[in-house]
């Protein structure tokens, strides 16, 4: 009976590459609603300037 | 019975309005009649192939009929800005969705029939000693397809590219009901008792009920903002 | 109708439903693809069928050259002989279960345009049972067939 | 919070990944393939979770109307799919070696594929309606309608055909497996929730922030 390993490490690594993906997607987000959250909180402070 | 009372006012208006105009059912049939053409074109003159794969074409003629005038059920109180009507309709909206539903079997019934008729005379099939059985599947099987379909119809009648979304949302839902009307339909083509289905049957029963349930509970939330 | 009775009684419709739909989808028999026996029994040339068995020990006969497969499918009560061209998959093997899609020819054998290895669910540690035996296998196809 | 959500899942990932490739031992007939199933099987329950969850959440969002019960449909609706996709191509790879066919319209095959697009129908319904209280209430629907189309989806395609073996290990009955590889299928399906349970918390996370600052 022949191992078929590449056929384990396909569909290994298409799992890691679909849910490190989402996972990548999920930060990038966070990201950049951290960021538009510090340019909120920054704008008022700018107005009284 | 109050709740019967209002159902049937909606199924009255809409009939009547497809009475005095019979936009759908002309557009309808004569769509079914370009699918028997495009269905020959396609199969040519084999028989014995025609044979087996009849009853998925029978239904996919029902289907696509089926999607193009339930699509229609809320065109035109959209169309005719009658939503709010519908939407400030005192009491219970699930009698709204009965009607509609009601309304839409009748339509899709009668198209069906038609089809069938045409598809009869076209294809040289003896549906005579097949008819009580087929009208049982067919029926069961256009209640299912008519309830999701009249609430997704309904669901999808406010949204941007709706043509696109209601068989995109309708179809996956509806494939028990395909697949169990298929082999129904199948097997009682075959001249197989009804008895050797009877587990399609059920299957059928049970997901018209599961549907229609959803449906009438369902509905409120769709129509109240 | 009172809004909260209206949810429990269609909610306990939709269960009930739902409950009925599981209860006679577990206990019901329904036929996945038919057996050889029941295959020789009313054989119709050219309708497509799934026939479902055991390859019968040393009948296989493989030519690599010309991927020309021959082999024969039994279920221990009647056998049907089947050809195939192309390669079989890594599981397909003698003494196992496989079911084959294609059609009943007027030739008298069967020939396979798709061949599917039949696993059992049962999975195996290299020091437990050594492979299963040809009842076992019956059993598994029969059990697919049958119930669950 | 979630950080450590996160690295527990990591470690949980690692730990299942050992158990499967370093304990359990090679399966007879099927060879070193058969490794495929610890990741096969614990995609395909937690599937199954995301969108059961997706179901409660949506009856929940339509009973009280909350915020947080949409974004945690939406949330988990998406896991689900993401899974589902993992599922459907892990078995699909596995199923090539040992069926010999990449996709054969099995019963368990279909209706994975069939649960797969009908919440990909949910995720586009969500996309296209730009309303937020409509998409919610809209979606919320179809959730339902899903969910509990599910079982019938199941049961007719498990009648048409079937070539997927029944299941092992949710099944009456004993297990009929040795037990470093049920164990090493338990310790998967314990991680892959876990990764489940850090995409959701997370998503939810960043909706509820979007919503903050869209107001």
């Amino acid at each position: 009976m022949a191992d078929n390993w590449q056929f384990v490490a396909a569909a290994y690594g298409l799992a890691a590459a679909v849910l490190g993906g989402y996972w990548r997607r999920l930060v990038r987000l966070d990201r950049k609603l951290a960021a538009a959250q510090v340019r909120r909180r920054n704008r008022p402070a700018d107005k009284i300037q | 019975m109050r709740f019967a009372r209002r159902a049937w006012i909606v199924v009255w208006k809409d009939l009547t309005i497809e009475g005095r105009s019979k936009e759908t059912l002309n557009a309808l049939l004569f769509f079914s009649l370009l699918l028997l053409f495009l269905f020959q074109f396609a199969l040519g003159p084999d028989r014995e192939r025609l044979a087996s794969v009849l009853p998925g074409l029978l239904w996919l003629g029902f289907i696509l009929s089926g999607l193009l005038g339930l699509g229609r059920t809320f065109v035109g109180e959209r169309e005719n800005d009658c939503w709010d009507g519908l939407r400030l309709a005192p009491g219970d909206k699930s009698a709204i969705y009965l009607g509609k539903l009601a309304g839409n079997l009748l339509l899709m019934l009668l198209v069906e029939t038609t089809l069938l008729a045409l598809f009869a005379v076209f294809f040289n099939v003896d549906i005579g000693p097949a008819a009580p059985g087929l009208a049982l599947v067919v029926g069961l099987g256009t209640i299912g397809l008519a309830a999701i379909g009249t609430l997704f119809a309904a669901m999808t009648a406010q949204v941007r590219a709706r043509e696109l979304l209601f068989p995109v949302l309708l179809l996956p839902v509806q494939v028990p009901v395909l697949l169990g009307t298929v082999k129904a339909t199948e097997a009682v083509l075959l001249g197989e008792p009804l008895g050797a289905v009877a587990h399609w049957l059920r299957l059928l029963a049970a997901a018209d009920v599961v549907y229609v349930a959803i449906g009438v509970l369902t509905f409120d939330f769709i129509l109240d903002g | 109708m009172n809004r909260n009775a209206k949810f429990i009684a269609g909610g306990g419709v939709i269960a009930a439903a739902l409950a009925y739909m599981i209860y006679a989808g577990v206990t019901q028999s329904a036929v996945y693809f038919i057996t050889p026996s029941e295959l020789r029994a009313a054989p119709v040339s050219g309708k497509a069928y799934r026939l479902g068995g055991i390859v019968v020990p040393g009948s296989v006969q493989w030519n690599p050259a010309s991927l020309e497969l021959a082999f024969t499918l039994s279920d221990g009560r009647g056998s049907v002989p089947v050809r195939h061209r192309g390669t079989p998959p890594d599981l397909f093997g003698e003494g196992r279960g496989a079911v084959v899609e294609g059609n009943w020819s007027r030739e008298g054998h069967f020939t396979a345009s798709l061949i599917m290895a039949k696993h059992s669910e049962d999975y195996k540690a290299p020091r437990g049972t050594s492979g299963a035996g040809y009842q076992d296998l019956i059993r598994t196809l029969e059990k697919d067939g049958s119930s669950r | 919070m979630t950080r450590a959500l996160g690295w527990l899942a990591t470690l949980g990932l690692i730990g299942g990944l050992v158990m499967g490739f370093g304990v359990a031992p090679r399966e007879v007939t099927q060879g070193n393939v058969q490794r495929i199933m610890y990741l096969h099987v614990p995609t395909a329950w937690v599937a199954y979770l995301a969108f059961g969850i997706v179901f409660f959440a949506s009856i929940g969002y339509l009973w009280t109307r909350s915020d947080a019960a949409d974004r945690l449909a939406r949330a988990s609706a998406e896991a689900g799919v993401i899974f589902t996709g993992v599922t459907i191509t892990a078995g699909s790879i596995w199923g090539k070696p040992t069926w010999g066919t990449w996709w054969t319209w099995d019963a368990r095959l279909t209706s994975a594929a069939i649960m797969f697009v009908m919440y990909l129908g949910y995720l586009l319904l969500r996309g296209i309606i730009e309303e937020p209280e409509q998409a919610a209430r809209y979606s919320a629907v179809l959730g339902i309608v899903a969910a509990l189309d599910v079982p019938l989806v199941h049961f007719s395609v498990y009648w048409w055909r079937t070539l997927h073996q029944p299941p092992t290990v949710m099944k009456p009955g004993p297990v009929n497996m040795p037990p470093a590889i049920l164990a090493a299928l338990l310790v998967n399906v314990v991680a892959f929730t876990l990764l489940y349970t850090y995409f959701v918390v997370k998503r939810v996370n960043t909706l509820r922030r979007e919503h903050e600052v869209l107001a």
